[in-house]
C-alpha cells in the first residue's frame, strides 16, 4: 500500500490529465448535447497538453530562454532548463485543437439552421419521421 | 435587421471609448509579440491571436461593419493566403537556392548575412507569416461564426 | 449508452494509468525524454541559430516542417469554416 | 530546383495552388480548373520520377532543413511509399476532372472553396505518406481530417450532423495516437520512427510500451473505421458532395491503412506488435467480422452510395486481417489490397458520380434500365463490380488469393472463410443491380420504358478518368507480379 501510495506522490500528474481526460472522454461519448460533446472535445484535448507539458518538466529547471552570449561561450549546462521540445509539440496541438473547434462550431451551426436543435436525440426523431 | 444607432447593452459610450483607446496598444503589443519570439515568450501564433483579439475586440464593441471598415473581406483573404504563402515560400526558396527544404542557411546565396545569422533571420521571416495566417484566420473564424457565415449582421 | 460510455471511459483511463507504471517519476532530471534530445536542443540551439528563445528555435528550425503544417491547419479551419457556412449561389437568390 | 527536393515539390505544388486557388478562385472561377489539373498532373509526374529514382538507387532519406535526424523531421522515400505516391496522383487526379463538372453543378459559387480543400487534403496525404516522424504524422493527420470534414460538410441535409459525428470520432481517433506517441515520447525521449524502433526494444518497459503500441493502433483504427469503430464513416461518405467522396472514399482509409503497416514495420517492429497470439487472433476474429458485417449491411442498403460506403468497411477489415495475419502472403496481400481496392473504390464512386450528374439520384429504384441510358458509365461501373467481387484477371482477385494464402498459411481459417462468403455476398450484391440496371425497365411498365429508349452519356470529363480507371483495373491485375517482386517483396521484413 505505502509502496502504490509513494507511485501516486511520485506521478501524481499523469493522475489529474487521466482524470481531466476522463471527464473529456465521456463528454464526447455520454452526453447527447452536441455542444457538450464538443466541450468534452476541448477538455480532452486540454488534458493531452497538460500531460505532454509536465512531461518537459525537469526538477530545478527554469524556462528554455538562454543568455546568447553565454551560450555562445559554450557555458550553458543543459540540467538547468525544461525540456523545450514538448512545449514545441503542444503548440502546435493548440493550434490544431482550435482549428477542430472553429470547424465544429460552423458545422453546429449548420445542424441548428437545419434541424432548430442541438440535442442529438430531438434531432434523431425529427429525422426518423 | 438592427438599427446601429439603438442603444443596447454591450454598445456603450465607456466599452467604445475604452475599445478605442486599447486597440492600438493591443496591435502594438501584438506586433511585439511576434518581433520578439526569438527573445522572449512569444511567436507567430501568439501574436497573431493577440492581433486578431484587437479587431475581434473593434467587433464586440462597435459591431461587424466597423471592424470591416479596417479589415475588410478582402484584405482578410489576402492576408491569410499571404501568411501560408510566405512561409511555404521561403522553404521553396531554400530549395530553389540549392539547399534542402526550409533549410534557411541556403538563403545566404541570396544575401551574404552568414548561414547562422540567415536561421535567424529565416525563423524571424517565417514567424511573420504565422503571425498573418493566424491574425486572419482568427478575424475571419469570429465574423463568421457570430453571424453564422453572412459576415453582415451579428454579435 | 450511458453505462457503456461510463464503461469505455474508466477502461480507458485505468490503461493509461497502468501505463504509467513504467514512466520515471515526474520531473526526473534522468528520464530519457531529458537526457536524449533536449540537452542537444539546449546546447547547440544558440550556436547553430542564434535564437536564445529555444522553443522558437525549436518551432521555427528544427521541426518548421511541423509549424509549416501547423500554417496550414488553421488557414484550412478558415477556409472550412468558410465553405460550410457560405451558401450556394442558387440558394442565395 | 534538385532533383533531391523532388519528392517534396510532389506535395508543395497542389498547397501553393491551393493557395492560388483560394486567393484567385473566388473571381475568376476559369483559373480553377488548370490550376488543379495542371498541379496534380506534375505531382503525379513528380511521384512517378521520384518511383523510378527510388527503384533504381534505392531508398530516399531527405531531412527538412538539414537537420539530422533525430533533431529536425526526417522524411523517407522506400519503394512502398513511392508506390503510394504514385497511388494517391493517380487517383486524386482521376477524381478531380469528374469533380470538377459535379461540383459546378453540386456546389455553385463555392468551387474555390472546395478544391482549396481538396488540393490541400492531397498534399496532406502525400505528406502522410513520406512522413518518419511519429509526431508530423499526427499533424498531417488533423490536416487532412479538418480537410475532409469541411468537404463532408459542404453536402446538404444530413451531411452536417454526419459531419460533427466524423469530427468527434476523428478527434477521439487523433487524440488516441497522440497519446500513444506521448508515451513513447516519455519512454524513448525522441519522435523519429527509426530511432523509436531502435531504442524501445532494449528498453524494459512492457506495460507503458503496450499500452503506447494499443493507444496508437486504436487511434489509426478509429481514423480507418475499422469495426466496430465504424460508426461514422457510411453517413459521412454517403452524404459528402460527390465530388469529395469520389476523392475521401478511396484514398482516406487505405492511406491509414498504410500507415498503420508503417506504424508496425518501422516504428514498432513487428516483433513488438505481434507478440502476443489472443491480441492477433482477436484482430483476426475482429476483422473476419468486419467483412461478414460490411457486406450484410451492403446488401440491406437501398442506396448505392451508402451501399458502397459499406463495402468499403468490409475492404478495410481484409487488409486489417491481412497485416495482422504477420505472415509474408498476408502482408502482401493486405499492400496489394491498398493498391487495389484504391483503384476499384474509385472506378464506383466516379460511376457513381456520373451518374448522380445526369439523374441526381442513385437510389436502387432510379437505377431501373440505366444501363441503356449509361452504357458506358455502366460498363465500367461493371468492370468496378467485377473487380471488387475478385474475378480474374482483375486487379481483385489477387489481392484476394493472397489474403486467403496467408490465412491458409496462418491457420486462421475464420478469415478465409469470411473473405469468401464476402466474396459471394459481392457477387450477389453487385449482380442484383447490374440486373436492374440492365433489364430493370422491362418489368417496370410503359413509363420507365420510354426513358430508356433516350441515350444520355455523361459529360466526357467524367467519362474519360472513369473508362482510365477501368483499364487500370486490368493493367494493374496483370502486373501484379513486377509489383509484388519489385515494391512489396522489398518491404516485407525478415522474420515473416
Amino acid at each position: 500500500m505505502e509502496a502504490f501510495v509513494a507511485e501516486i506522490v511520485a506521478k501524481y500528474n499523469y493522475w489529474i490529465y487521466v482524470v481531466l481526460m476522463m471527464i473529456g472522454f465521456y463528454a464526447m461519448i455520454g452526453k447527447r448535447n452536441l455542444v457538450k460533446k464538443l466541450l468534452g472535445m476541448n477538455i480532452f484535448q486540454t488534458a493531452i497538453i497538460l500531460f505532454f507539458v509536465s512531461t518537459g518538466v525537469k526538477k530545478g529547471g527554469s524556462i528554455p530562454i538562454v543568455d546568447k552570449y553565454q551560450a555562445l561561450a559554450g557555458g550553458i549546462d543543459a540540467a538547468n532548463f525544461d525540456n523545450p521540445l514538448p512545449h514545441v509539440l503542444m503548440l502546435t496541438a493548440i493550434v490544431v485543437g482550435v482549428s477542430v473547434t472553429g470547424v465544429a462550431l460552423s458545422v453546429l451551426i449548420r445542424i441548428h439552421k437545419e434541424y432548430g436543435t442541438l440535442e442529438e436525440n430531438e434531432i434523431l426523431e425529427k429525422l426518423s419521421k | 435587421m438592427r438599427d446601429i444607432n439603438e442603444h443596447t447593452p454591450g454598445e456603450d459610450l465607456i466599452i467604445k471609448a475604452a475599445v478605442r483607446l486599447l486597440v492600438p496598444f493591443a496591435q502594438l503589443f501584438g506586433l511585439y509579440v511576434v518581433v520578439h519570439g526569438h527573445y522572449s515568450p512569444g511567436g507567430g501564433f501568439q501574436g497573431g491571436v493577440i492581433l486578431g483579439a484587437a479587431f475581434i475586440m473593434l467587433a464586440l464593441a462597435f459591431d461587424m461593419k466597423t471592424s470591416q471598415q479596417y479589415m475588410t473581406i478582402g484584405v482578410n483573404a489576402a492576408f491569410n493566403n499571404l501568411g501560408a504563402a510566405i512561409f511555404v515560400g521561403v522553404g521553396v526558396l531554400c530549395a530553389l537556392f540549392g539547399g534542402l527544404f526550409l533549410d534557411y542557411s541556403a538563403l545566404d546565396k541570396l544575401i551574404p548575412l552568414g548561414p547562422v545569422e540567415w536561421r535567424s533571420f529565416g525563423i524571424f521571416l517565417v514567424e511573420v507569416g504565422v503571425g498573418f495566417t493566424v491574425m486572419s484566420i482568427m478575424v475571419l473564424l469570429y465574423w463568421n461564426l457570430s453571424s453564422a457565415g453572412s459576415m453582415k449582421e451579428g454579435l | 449508452m450511458k453505462s457503456l460510455a461510463l464503461f469505455a471511459t474508466l477502461v480507458t483511463g485505468a490503461l493509461l494509468l497502468f501505463g504509467t507504471k513504467d514512466f520515471p517519476a515526474w520531473g526526473d532530471p534522468q528520464s530519457p525524454a531529458s537526457t536524449y534530445l533536449s540537452p542537444v536542443y539546449i546546447e547547440q540551439a544558440v550556436a547553430q541559430t542564434h535564437v536564445p528563445n529555444i522553443v522558437t528555435a525549436v518551432l521555427g528550425d528544427y521541426r518548421g516542417y511541423d509549424t509549416m503544417f501547423e500554417t496550414v491547419v488553421i488557414y484550412c479551419a478558415g477556409i472550412a469554416v468558410l465553405s460550410v457556412l457560405s451558401r450556394n449561389r442558387k440558394d442565395e437568390e | 530546383m534538385s532533383p533531391t527536393n523532388l519528392h517534396l515539390f510532389v506535395l508543395i505544388v497542389p498547397l501553393l495552388s491551393a493557395l492560388v486557388v483560394n486567393l484567385f478562385g473566388r473571381s475568376w472561377r476559369q483559373l480553377i480548373a488548370p490550376l488543379v489539373l495542371g498541379s496534380l498532373s506534375f505531382s503525379l509526374l513528380g511521384a512517378i520520377v521520384v518511383m523510378g529514382r527510388v527503384l533504381n538507387h534505392g531508398t530516399i532519406s531527405y531531412t527538412v532543413g538539414n537537420w539530422q535526424p533525430p533533431f529536425g523531421i526526417e522524411l523517407v522515400v522506400d519503394p512502398l511509399s513511392a508506390m503510394m505516391m504514385v497511388l494517391v496522383s493517380v487517383v486524386a487526379l482521376l477524381a478531380s476532372f469528374s469533380s470538377l463538372k459535379s461540383v459546378e453543378q453540386e456546389l455553385p459559387g463555392r468551387e474555390a472553396f472546395f478544391f482549396t480543400l481538396y488540393l490541400i487534403l492531397v498534399a496532406g496525404l502525400h505528406g502522410l505518406i513520406v512522413t518518419a516522424d511519429a509526431f508530423n504524422l499526427y499533424v498531417l493527420l488533423e490536416i487532412t481530417s479538418i480537410t475532409t470534414y469541411g468537404l463532408v460538410a459542404m453536402g446538404r441535409g444530413r451531411a452536417a450532423l454526419s459531419s460533427f459525428n466524423y469530427i468527434i470520432m476523428g478527434t477521439i481517433g487523433a487524440c488516441f495516437y497522440l497519446l500513444g506517441v506521448g508515451y513513447i515520447y516519455i519512454l524513448t525521449g525522441t519522435l523519429n520512427m527509426a530511432d523509436i524502433a531502435r531504442i524501445l526494444p532494449t528498453l524494459n518497459a512492457p506495460v507503458a510500451t503496450t499500452t503506447a503500441i494499443a493507444f496508437v493502433l486504436v487511434g489509426l483504427w478509429i481514423k480507418m473505421a475499422f469495426f466496430p469503430l465504424h460508426t461514422w464513416l457510411p453517413n459521412a461518405y454517403s452524404q459528402a458532395p460527390t465530388g469529395a467522396g469520389t476523392l475521401v472514399a478511396p484514398l482516406m482509409t487505405k492511406v491509414t491503412v498504410y500507415l498503420m503497416v508503417r506504424v508496425i514495420l518501422t516504428m514498432y517492429t513487428p516483433a513488438l506488435v505481434f507478440t502476443h497470439d489472443w491480441v492477433t487472433k482477436g484482430v483476426i476474429w475482429t476483422a473476419a467480422f468486419a467483412i461478414l458485417y460490411g457486406s450484410c449491411m451492403a446488401l440491406g442498403q437501398k442506396d448505392l452510395r451508402r451501399m458502397l460506403t459499406y463495402i468499403i468497411i468490409a475492404e478495410v477489415g481484409y487488409m486489417v486481417g491481412g497485416v495482422f495475419l504477420a505472415n509474408a502472403n498476408g502482408l502482401t496481400g493486405a499492400v496489394l489490397h491498398i493498391v487495389n481496392d484504391a483503384l476499384m473504390t474509385l472506378c464506383l464512386f466516379l460511376a457513381v458520380a456520373a451518374i448522380i450528374f445526369r439523374q441526381g439520384s442513385v437510389s436502387l429504384v432510379s437505377l431501373q434500365g440505366i444501363f441503356h441510358r449509361m452504357p458506358i458509365t455502366m460498363a465500367a461501373f461493371t468492370l468496378g463490380a467485377l473487380a471488387m467481387i475478385g474475378v480474374p484477371p482483375t486487379c481483385g482477385f489477387f489481392s484476394k488469393w493472397y489474403l486467403i494464402l496467408g490465412g491458409i498459411d496462418g491457420n486462421h481459417w475464420e478469415f478465409v472463410i469470411a473473405l469468401v462468403a464476402s466474396s459471394l455476398i459481392n457477387v450477389v450484391l453487385f449482380f442484383r443491380i447490374i440486373e436492374l440496371a440492365y433489364f430493370g425497365s422491362l418489368a417496370d411498365g410503359e413509363h420507365h420504358e420510354h426513358a430508356s429508349a433516350e441515350r444520355h452519356e455523361a459529360p466526357w470529363w467524367m467519362l474519360k478518368p472513369l473508362v482510365i480507371t477501368a483499364v487500370l483495373l486490368f493493367v494493374v491485375g496483370l502486373s501484379t507480379g513486377p509489383l509484388v517482386n519489385n515494391i512489396i517483396s522489398l518491404i516485407v521484413p525478415a522474420g515473416f
